[in-house]
């Protein structure tokens, strides 16, 4: 798996959707055409693509409420997900879920979800799953900082060293929970890592901000998971660059905070730097993809607004396989 | 009087008993905000705007900030309870319910009980529910008929700023767990609240129209509901007795059958799925104990058996409606 | 046919299916026993008898011994159903729903409507449930009036051997999610099991017992307090149609209305609290639908609204019994 | 609070109280008489009363589903406890609860508990209170080797840190949750602690068949709880003499197993070893203590026998308090 032209530049291309979408979103959000709870993914994008790059559909992953740069580095649809988020007929989830429940379970997408922690338990499951058939696939678990809290977490962690699973818990320590700082909340301090370790877990650190770090460290963590010595953790630090939902003032933040971070701990930019030191891709490839990303997720918001509501009866559809 | 919203009545009644009742705590997921943060606590204060300037005024200690951890956080409150202290906690939304039913059904509901009425365990629970946010079928749901099924607990619908305040009240200084639901929708809802002391009984329903044809029933956001039908009704010609059951546990079984006895038509308006709900609860009780009154078979208007869908129109759809509501006293007075 | 307990056709059922279908796996606390312990797995097998032997034969992968974690047992049950495998996971007490009703509720059972019907949930939950053993407020709960309510779940409660074989069959080779609810007082029950395959649908109930005079439905270990209600009525003259629910989530509403148009006169008999019950779900299917039939008031016999007692004199009195039962059976009869 | 010959006498005392109590209750489950489902505390004697005795009325301790040791070192009535196992009327419980939810709130015993990992919470709640109250009090959640692999275990050890209350988590390694090995269930291979350790805490370990290690260890922790630095957590390697739960056939232990714990991990024994060799007491006084507590627990299954059970219309009393 090393990062040959195509894997950069499509892990490239895959960043800038996350964030191009997100982006497009947080603007069409405040014209009122979007329903809902919608939880922007934008500062994160080299953890979900630096994770997912390296996966293939058989591996799977279950994400959190802030679901959509998962969903899209592993491979669901850009134009099926803005319609599912603008709650049409024909979106992912034919209106159904929305943006806390998007899934694609041939992708390996084993769902958003709205309920914080939820997730842990399901992908021990689907490590089981994994480990039953024998073929070295994985199955990972993202977290946040806020999750890491919650019970189902620690119960998963302790499950998946207990049965020797090949399940990966990727905490994406942004440093906030909603509106409480990590600090706080995380008892040992901010380290989620340690506390992983603590479980009896081999666990990794790396900078969430760098698509490299990211990769780098994901492969050897993925050679030890899929050679069958177990589950491993894995923290990344990065950042979310919009408030906890779309209209959240952020008045937790410090002064200048958020301009910083943009400018300082920005995956994309950094990408641009350090992917032009490698001598492989010129900026001008990248610009390329830039224009490309902007125009699908043109496409995909002028799509959702075309396409059609669904019709009141299916609220009573898809409930039970037979009833 | 004074006007406020809903959110604001329940900031200022949770204020007001803390300042009453030193025994009196706040805990939950970022009912302090800020925390561990450089905005600092209190940057803020509470998602709902329910807890804003609480951990200024009361300090750490009073006002707990959590983890996310709903099952520590009930657990906690029932701890606090037992120690003699009187804790109401947040749960940010009902549907977390899922992650800490242990603690409200096997624990906080039954020490009195299991210990042989040895104790009290004066805890309050307050959390958001309900659909009309869009916000899916993880985030939208009305516990009301699993928490009301649960012996032990009480459970409280205000549906008015007035109420609030004054079922608050009395949740926090009555002797037992008390869970206190407040509909998403309702939280900015206007209304003239008493000032001073203002305490409501639990298990006295509010008449909200009266009427000699049919008696609706209903809680929460669906109180409105009933109301819009019942409005439009009176056009027609057709009288409804709209009752706010205020508190689904105790009930107020007199106002529903004392009603009944006048229309012997009975429509009961619910925004739970439909089995085993509140509204067959109280198909239930008039079946047994209105039976010789009732003139017609009983509509129950409710959301459908399916979890809450997201898009506007399929939310719209699973909502009962004052259309709906309407339709089923159409139908109760049709019945020949 | 071959005669056999109740937990030893669950035993059998599971055995059988996942020798048929390498996509069955089993799951929870102690199914093998011995894990970890000098006496080695299988030195126990299983809590309740159940499980026995299938971890020697099938291996660590399809028969996975968990800690006690029952929010992450029901977890992987849903990340197994999600992976394509047919997970069949035990939760040891109903009770224990209270440490992960999330993963019920909010998981497992909206899958497939959140994610637009493309995907199936096939977990089985199976789970030991009921009073009469003194096992007091915390393992001895009704849960199945809960688990009904929710929208996506299946929930089957079989009284027989033979139906606990052709239920949980059918429940694992479905395709939905489904609570499979074992009543502790039916495990040592006996009776003939068909050989070979052999499933039920679900939403068929079962006629226990003919009659003409009063429709009686309960389900579980109520059945066997109905029937023997019904036998001492007999000799009063008075017939009662018992029907065995077999499933509550679907329900089999024809088979009591049917019953209704005949008898006029309904009990039902519930081991649940009264409040938002499987009972007062059937009077209100009732009296929406059967209202025109009806001739006497609905019967309900339930548990009281209190949590269970321990005292074996409590727990007595706590349960619904075949006197309760044949009371409200005079009770419909008289009625004029 | 130095062991003077008073309150080892005590200490002795109450163990033997606990021993005798459930090897008479083992005896008395064989007539049929006692309902329900017990579970006997009998081996870990000395971790109950080594806490405990350092306790007053107004620290709080939450229990078990193996409580009565917890209950009765704690100063909970023994007849009472007869009685309310017995289901009785005048009960500690009024025959409401019965053995796994025996309680006794003036004394500080908060209950025993049916559910795996709910009492860790409420402890924490407990120690909230304490904290608030300022009177250096403290609150002990009891957890064995299989309640510390629950959810509910773990976010009240993060919450504890987090809210730096006077929470201490007590678990007791008996090596068995059920019929399952803790080095099975307990991914860090039975080192409990050093997962408590992982969220932050300053943890012990101590030998709970010791009462003079299980002491002392417990000053020193109580030392630094009650100084306000924040919770702690400990970790006592003890031995269930009894199977899981009255009719267990125990078949998970090794050949000689029981035996050799009963001879060698005896709290009762050893005490009586280590006592005399302090030179306070003679065999004699502890002869004394075993006659008073054979005649206690004689005259307390013979009130329990002897007393009235609850009158069937009880079933709807106590539920609320006003309703
Ligand atoms: C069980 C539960 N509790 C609380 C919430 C409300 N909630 C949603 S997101 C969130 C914060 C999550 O923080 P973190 O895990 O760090 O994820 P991030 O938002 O930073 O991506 C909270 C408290 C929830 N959805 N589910
Ligand atoms: C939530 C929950 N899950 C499972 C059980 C069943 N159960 C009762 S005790 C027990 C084992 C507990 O082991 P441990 O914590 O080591 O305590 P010990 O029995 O050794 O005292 C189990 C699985 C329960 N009562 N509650
Ligand atoms: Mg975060
Ligand atoms: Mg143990």
């Amino acid at each position: 798996m090393q990062l040959d032209r195509e894997r950069l530049l499509r892990a490239y291309k895959n960043m800038k959707i996350i964030r191009m979408f997100e982006e497009r979103l947080h603007e069409e959000i405040k014209t009122g055409e979007i329903a809902g709870f919608t939880h922007l993914y934008a500062g994160q994008e080299a953890v979900a693509v630096g994770v997912c790059e390296l996966l293939d559909d058989e591996d799977k992953i279950v994400s959190t409420h802030r679901g959509h740069g998962h969903c899209l580095a592993k491979g669901c649809d850009v134009i099926g997900m803005m319609k599912e988020i603008y709650g049409r007929a024909d979106g992912l989830c034919k209106g159904k879920g929305g943006s806390m429940h998007i899934a694609d379970i041939e992708k390996g997408m084993l769902g958003a979800n709205g309920i914080v922690g939820a997730g842990a338990p399901i992908a021990v499951g689907a490590a089981m799953s994994a480990k039953l058939d024998g073929r070295g696939k994985v199955s990972i678990a993202f977290s946040g900082d806020g999750a890491c809290n919650q019970g189902t977490t620690f119960e998963a962690m302790n499950m998946a060293v207990v049965t020797k699973v090949p399940a990966i818990f990727v905490f994406e320590n942004n440093k906030y929970s909603e509106n409480t700082g990590v600090d706080y909340a995380v008892g040992t301090a901010s380290d989620i890592a340690g506390r992983a370790e603590g479980f009896g877990m081999k666990v990794w650190r790396a900078n969430g901000s760098d698509f490299f770090d990211v990769y780098n460290t994901m492969l050897d963590l993925l050679d030890y998971v899929r050679a069958g010595h177990g589950p491993a953790a894995i923290e990344f630090d990065t950042e979310r660059f919009f408030g906890h939902f779309e209209g959240d003032p952020q008045k937790y933040r410090g002064d200048g905070e958020l301009a910083r971070i943009r400018d300082q701990r920005d995956p994309l930019k950094q990408f641009r730097l350090k992917a032009v030191e490698l001598d492989k891709i010129d900026l001008s490839d990248l610009d390329k993809i830039d224009e490309d990303v902007a125009a699908l997720i043109e496409a995909a918001v002028t799509q959702a607004r075309a396409a059609d509501a669904p019709s009141p009866e299916d609220v009573l559809t898809d409930v039970y396989v037979s009833y | 009087m004074t006007e406020m919203m809903l959110r604001e009545a329940i900031a200022q009644t949770l204020h007001d008993e803390m300042l009453r009742d030193s025994n009196v705590v706040v805990l939950g997921e970022d009912i302090v905000g800020g925390m561990g943060t450089e905005g600092g606590p209190e940057s803020t204060g509470g998602i709902w705007g329910t807890s804003g300037g609480l951990f200024d005024k009361f300090g750490p200690n009073r006002v707990i900030d959590t983890p996310i951890s709903e099952s520590a956080i009930v657990g906690a409150a029932a701890g606090l309870a037992l120690s003699g202290k009187r804790p109401v906690a947040e749960i940010m939304f009902a549907d977390f319910v899922g992650v800490c039913l242990d603690q409200l059904w096997n624990q906080l509901a039954k020490f009195r009980y299991m210990f042989g009425g040895k104790t009290t365990c004066p805890a309050v629970i307050r959390m958001s529910y309900g659909a009309g946010l869009n916000a899916a079928a993880q985030h939208s749901q009305s516990v009301y008929s699993l928490l009301t099924a649960l012996p032990g607990l009480k459970v409280v619908m205000p549906t008015t700023p007035a109420d609030a305040k004054g079922l608050l009240t009395t949740a926090i200084r009555g002797s037992d767990p008390v869970i206190f639901m407040e509909h998403k929708a309702l939280y900015a809802v206007r209304g003239e609240v008493p000032e001073g002391e203002y305490m409501i009984p639990f298990g006295q329903a509010r008449q909200v129209r009266a009427g000699r044809d049919v008696t609706i029933v209903a809680c929460g956001l669906m109180v409105s509901v009933a109301e819009a039908a019942a409005a439009g009704l009176e056009a027609e010609g057709i009288g409804c007795n709209v009752i706010d059951l205020r508190t689904t546990s105790p009930i107020d079984e007199d106002a529903i059958l004392d009603s009944l006895e006048i229309t012997g038509r009975l429509v009961v308006v619910d925004e739970s799925p439909p089995r085993c709900s509140l509204a067959t609860d109280i198909a239930g009780l008039a079946s047994q104990h209105a039976f010789s009154s009732l003139k017609a078979p009983i509509q129950l208007v409710t959301a459908p058996h399916t979890p809450v869908p997201f898009a506007r129109e399929l939310e719209r759809e699973y909502l009962p409606s004052a259309d709906k509501v309407q339709a089923a006293v159409r139908a109760v007075m049709a019945y020949k």
